[in-house]
């Protein structure tokens, strides 16, 4: 067996395993059971994309489709438990599952058949990326898309995540406007996970620091890390080592909005100098994206852990 | 072959050999604590054997520490799982 | 050494593979979440395997990022599925599933 | 076959898997979940379409990875969006289905004090 041979087994043998993941989430009784298979999905994703020579994409899948929407789904099926039945129990309109079926199968054959139809040699921007990051003076040519080729895409996407919390929270009861996020956690009486959470802590951090520093030159980022503080934050409060803030909070406000206002100030500034919007002359290029990505972790890690923990629901002095 | 890396074969040979080994108690075993048991065979041998035979090739002191700083990552989220799981169970009663 | 590298890396996705049938077949959710918790570390071990061969620091770095989140993620399924709600919270789940405290029906047949 | 050509059939199938589970499924916490399948799909297809770019010296085209990266992050936010919505739904009409809810309607309760749980498991 030659190696090429062993790689492709490998391939092979993660893409089955993905598939059967996929399947098996879609199939099992409980939600329960297949949120536990969504987030090996997630896991075996995150895999794949490694195999697929982009492992700024695992980093990002693994932390997301991994760990925080497993959670937020984890917390959603936890107060859904007793709708399951009825669901479940529903009458089922005859011929849904069969035109679903062809639905499924006319996808699924149109995008295999574009993918064993597309174009070789392929096209790609990956020279003019090559060329274009000297300019930037990042190593990482994924981060000088993210920061400076298509800097716009990255600030409307962090607009997107305070609009979606915008959105969670205005589901809020009116009462409670201004109380804190989620139920309260239940006291670890073995005190294990808090011995846990006291260990992870602190390695955490220090791995989502170096996932921004790290994500100049090589695979990271501001978002990989954010990630990983959001996940830090929200097991925190699962071992009630800290409890979700009151949402109406200055310094909560302050970080939310912290990484978007930056990044237009950046804009702006570009604009003012002459560079043109969201661009950066050149000499101090590297360190003002160093700059937007330091503010932009701590914003992108409050917004997407206070997205998991959901609209108030309790007032505010509801403490421990 | 060198030494090293003949020593580095057999703890790696020997790291699957847990990882199976753990596969076939958590599908064979007639309960959940010893299903439980198997797994960590898996989880903190395995692993660990794994990292050990890694650490001949890896490039510079930084990747080795983080070889072993995964180990022990691992063997601490799987004595907190097992810990919590194994109280899941116990507290729901089931002995199947 | 790359062939047996990458052959490792096969033969503990295989094991681990096999262990998913314990997600797939349950009996209990406590199963589920070692199989999920057995494919967490799997996955990195293949990772470690297949990354040593390519000498990407990269791979490193996502074990890493898998070895943090897999107790993140097990730690969530073990509080949210098995545990009991605290009886005092008299939030949307008291509300919507009155009978939230039962245990061994989760996995119970509903369909 | 190789290996990128083999990941963009698994995104296809994954498409698919997700775009049935989408339709079929009565709960909508399944539905949001089967969502994120199909998203997977088309994100890796997108993947196989960098991976088949790779040139100078890049393993993949690094234009379209980044955007794979955002499309993630906003699929994350709009999941997070959608469960709020459903968690909302569930606490004033009692059901997570859709169709339940376009019924109920007109049952509107004070929401979440209802201490009897309304009709839960009711219906079957």
């Amino acid at each position: 067996m030659n190696i090429v041979a062993i790689g492709l087994a490998l391939d092979l043998a993660f893409g089955l395993l993905a598939l059967a993941v996929a399947v098996f989430a879609l199939r099992a009784r409980t939600t329960y059971a297949a949120v536990v298979g969504f987030v090996s999905f997630g896991v075996l994703l995150a895999l794949v994309w490694f195999r697929l020579g982009a492992p700024d994409v695992a980093l990002t899948e693994a932390a997301i489709g991994g760990g925080l929407t497993g959670l937020l789904m984890l917390n959603a099926s936890a107060v859904l438990r007793a709708t399951e039945a009825a669901a479940a129990a529903e009458p089922r309109r005859p011929g849904v599952r069969l035109v679903a079926l062809l639905a499924a199968a006319t996808v699924a054959g149109g995008l295999a058949a574009a993918v064993l139809a597309l174009p070789s040699p392929a096209p790609t921007l990956a020279p003019l990326a090559v060329a274009g990051a000297p300019a930037t003076g990042l190593g990482n040519p994924v981060a000088a898309t993210l920061m400076a080729f298509r800097a716009t895409d990255t600030l409307l996407e962090m607009v997107v995540l305070v609009l979606a919390l915008v959105g969670v929270w205005s589901l809020t009861r009116d009462d409670l406007w201004g109380g804190r996020p989620g139920r309260r956690h239940q006291a670890d009486s073995k005190g294990v996970l808090v011995f846990f959470a006291r260990l992870l802590l602190p390695v955490g951090v220090v791995f989502a620091v170096f996932l921004l520093f790290v994500g100049a030159d090589q695979p990271g980022g501001a978002f990989q890390g954010g990630t990983v503080l959001a996940a830090l934050w929200l097991l925190a409060i699962m071992a009630r080592l800290a409890d979700t803030p009151a949402i109406d909070q200055r310094w909560l406000r302050f970080w939310l909005i912290a990484g978007p206002a930056v990044f237009v100030a950046v804009g702006l500034a570009g604009l003012a100098f002459g560079v043109g919007f969201l661009g950066y002359p050149e000499p101090w290029a590297k360190p003002i994206i160093l700059a937007v990505e330091i503010v932009k972790i701590v914003s992108v890690g409050v917004t997407l852990a206070l997205l998991v923990a959901g609209p108030p629901m309790r007032p505010r002095g509801d403490d421990r | 072959m060198t030494p090293l890396q003949i020593l580095s074969a057999v703890l790696i040979g020997a790291g699957v050999f847990f990882f199976v080994a753990g596969t076939v108690g958590l599908l064979r075993f007639p309960d959940t604590l010893t299903r439980l048991h198997a797994l960590t065979k898996a989880d903190n041998l395995g692993i660990g054997l794994i990292v050990l035979g890694l650490l001949p090739f890896a490039a510079n002191a930084l990747v080795a520490l983080k070889l072993i700083l995964i180990w022990i990552l691992v063997l601490l989220a799987s004595s907190t799982v097992s810990q919590l799981a194994g109280f899941a169970a116990r507290r729901e009663g089931r002995q199947r | 050494m790359n062939e047996f590298l990458l052959g490792s890396a096969v033969l503990v996705l295989a094991a681990v593979a096999a262990g998913l049938a314990r997600v797939l077949r349950g009996p209990g959710d406590t199963e589920r979440i070692m199989a999920a918790q057995l494919l967490g570390t799997g996955g990195i071990a293949a990772l470690l395997l297949f990354g040593a061969t390519a000498d990407s620091t990269s791979a490193i770095d996502l074990a890493l990022l898998l070895a943090l989140l897999a107790a993140f993620a097990a730690i969530a399924f073990v509080k949210k599925g098995t545990t009991h709600e605290c009886p005092g919270d008299a939030d949307a789940a008291a509300a919507v599933a009155p009978a939230t405290v039962s245990g061994p029906a989760a996995g119970g047949d509903q369909r | 076959m190789n290996s990128a050509t083999w990941y963009g059939l698994v995104g296809a199938a994954l498409a698919g898997i997700g775009l049935y589970g989408l339709i079929v499924h009565p709960h909508a916490l399944r539905k949001i979940l089967s969502f994120n399948l199909l998203g997977a799909g088309v994100f890796l297809i997108a993947g196989v379409v960098a991976r088949r770019g790779a040139a100078a010296g890049l393993p993949g085209d690094p234009v379209l990875q980044g955007l794979v990266i955002t499309g993630i992050i906003v699929a994350f936010a709009a999941t997070a969006l959608a469960v709020a919505l459903l968690l909302r739904l569930a606490e004033t009409a009692h059901t997570a289905s859709l169709a339940e809810a376009a019924l109920d309607r007109q049952r509107e309760p004070v929401a979440g004090s209802d201490p009897a749980g309304g009709r839960t498991g009711s219906t079957g």
